[in-house]
């Protein structure tokens, strides 16, 4: 994101040039880009929003946040058992070490994944999502078929992802229909003993940290 | 409400997995949409859960956004409908918004999505751990709540004091404890030949639940 | 099915009354695929349960008995697709269908039409009048039933024995008695302000409930 | 309904004029209506229906059956008692008295209204419906609101037909949700004692038999 560097009016009106950049030679406006650009303009003309502060939105939940800082708390609780117990019990807490706090996620719980138990976030109601940690959620979890499912049949939802569980696994859902945000600490897979933390953190994908899918395996990469 | 939101274990909506697995989104108006949600009210979920059934179930995420954003803003006194009509008109014959630079609102933006406000503990909690618990039956087609269907009527035990807030569905100012509440999937769909049991979480508002004599 | 035509208590969809106050239908075609789905099934039901939900909550009532005729056209193997699809597009081009008259199969549907064939008595009801009941939570997205989310887990007691009949929702010559069930509104909805205490019945068969004891 | 009484082949085609008119000047065949035709013409000629099978479903749910046979069924059982006992007790036999017969409503249940009980009908799973006394239901009756709120807000559904009850009366609400059809038993209204039955009959209205108004007062039509 540019132009956020150089000083400025407070509210600085530049009708010469757009900044927000329509590929015209692709495609048409949809009829939500339409409305969402008009309620942007008239917003901007109240001084609600500027064209720069709903650019720091979507630059912080793009770019600043997203699953490479979930996977680096995994990937530390992984390698520092006290950690771990650290960001069980108090994951804000835990987090704030690593400097990762922000909006969906300020009150943070991680539930962690064991050989007899297997965690599953879903938001029925919406699509609550710890965005500090995983950034913006995938549009399978907002669809109406994950938000419908994961509820009520979640070992048929896991078998989408090819993740299948022993029958004595306990299967545990959380759905966030409050306050909280829920991150998976996924289990540590086998083979992964001698690696780095950072080579750790690469294993961690964002489907282990929500809990439709394991960590990834260090073999199967190979 | 009690809207089409309310999905847990509705069916007929097909499989999950979808070949954009990774994507969040799809097009750059998405996500202004939804910041421009956030800056037209507290909390877009009721403006969300109000649109009535179809449109909620026949508009893609973002766009449930836009309806929010848009509602809000009106009904908050924050542009009149004319005023967006005819920003509607000038953007569909080409015309882009105003560009607009202004410090202050990009650094309250910024730092209101990177500060973290946590909620206070619950200072007077009325049910404790293990405590057990029935979800309250209701009727509230207008207004917002945090209740899924699902559990309603459903005895369950408390697993975690997660704090107080501001209660869903009653006078914002209203602050209450609420609960991670803990169910049998037995006690919640019956007995099933096509799923091993699990257990359901579901955070929910201490008036929300009453006492239940452990099962 | 745990479809959208699940209606009772959802919120969202206005005042009832129209200005069509005393019409049943609008358009000649409406009654026609009506009767078209009925020959082509023995219940609608399914077919109905089993759109999806946006596509139920957007196509007007004799959409939806259309949708279901041509599904089950299809799906009985009765015309194929392609059958279908070609008469489609003969239609749009201005065609009408045939002409076709027909002596036995309007003999057959009068006499459908207007014999009655009442049920059984339920030879042996497990339930009598009188009767505590619950009714059973289940999960079953896609298999016929008719048990209305609202009253799932919900105490009431047997009203009347209906009979015997099929049972929705089971392999269809499985002959089982059903019931009407009274409950009051309380149970269902919870206190409430808005609305006086009423009794809602509804007819269930009997493997749809279990004894309760007397609340 | 034209074509019935002359003898004809058992599947005789005729393309030489349509029996299905449409009002071509009027308007446009919608989507519905297209594809209506298509899977008419398409069960057509698989022998599955015939134009005048259908035609024979409409003549008898529009014409045949109808809120005049349901207001003869109530007007009957205000001035004959033993009827209405019967009616209450039998309700299929008591219409078969009377030559009234037919689907959807093979296993009628009339219940009845007194000063102190109201009855409203309403089918939350789809629109079942007692065709043999009432015809095909109104389109209010269909609607997702109706469905929706007559077992949850039955007063508030009856205030918009301003039918206003007192705060003693007890609401009852039937959801034909089996194969059970029902009919609600108005209360005779009062000023309607000297009228005949077939007098009585036009005080009747379809209404007041599904519940959410009551029977028409003789004195509020002078």
């Amino acid at each position: 994101m540019s132009g956020h560097d150089h000083p400025d009016d407070d509210h600085d009106q530049d009708h010469g040039h757009s900044h927000y950049e329509l590929p015209k030679s692709r495609r048409a406006r949809s009829e939500f880009e339409l409305r969402t650009l008009a309620l942007e303009a008239a917003l901007t003309e109240k001084g609600i929003v500027s064209t720069d502060s709903i650019d720091a939105f979507i630059e912080i939940i793009e770019q600043r946040m997203g699953p490479h800082l979930g996977a680096k708390v995994v990937a530390k609780s992984w390698v520092d058992p006290e950690y771990k117990a650290r960001l069980l019990a108090d994951a804000n807490a835990a987090m704030a070490e690593l400097g990762i706090a922000g909006a969906e996620g300020d009150n943070m719980r991680v539930v962690e994944n064991t050989p007899l138990v297997h965690n599953l976030v879903v938001c029925t109601l919406c699509s609550c999502y710890p965005w500090p940690l995983l950034g913006a959620p995938p549009i399978w979890y907002k669809s109406f078929a994950y938000r419908a499912r994961a509820v009520a049949e979640p070992r048929a939802v896991l078998r989408e992802w090819e993740t299948e569980l022993d029958p004595e696994v306990e299967v545990r859902v959380w759905d966030s229909s409050a306050e909280v945000r829920y991150l998976v600490l996924p289990e540590r897979p086998s083979g992964s003993e001698e690696m780095s933390e950072d080579d750790l953190a690469t294993l961690v994908s964002r489907d282990s940290m929500i809990g439709v899918a394991k960590a990834i395996s260090p073999t199967s990469r190979n | 409400m009690e809207g089409a939101h309310d999905l847990g274990g509705i069916g007929g909506f097909g499989s999950v997995r979808t070949d954009d697995g990774e994507l969040a989104h799809h097009e750059p108006w998405e996500l202004r949409a939804q910041s421009l949600a956030s800056a037209v009210c507290r909390g877009a979920r009721p403006w969300i859960e109000g649109l009535d059934p179809p449109t909620y179930l026949t508009t893609p995420y973002y766009g449930r956004w836009l309806l929010a954003a848009e509602r809000a803003s009106v009904a908050n006194g924050i542009v009149s409908r004319a005023t967006l009509e005819a920003w509607q008109r000038r953007i569909r014959v080409g015309e882009s918004p105003p560009v607009v630079r202004d410090d202050r609102l990009r650094s309250r933006q910024a730092h209101a999505m990177t500060t973290p406000s946590p909620i206070a503990s619950a200072r007077q909690p009325f049910f404790a751990v293990g405590d057990s618990v029935r979800v309250k039956r209701i009727y509230e087609p207008n207004r917002h709540h945090r209740i899924p269907r699902y559990v309603r009527g459903v005895t369950g035990s408390i697993e975690a004091i997660c704090g107080e807030d501001n209660i869903a569905g009653h006078d914002s100012n209203a602050v209450e404890p609420f609960y991670t509440v803990r169910f049998s999937s037995g006690d919640v769909w019956g007995e099933r030949g096509d799923e091993a049991p699990f257990v359901i979480h579901v955070d929910l508002w201490q008036s929300y639940l009453e006492s239940a004599v452990s099962a």
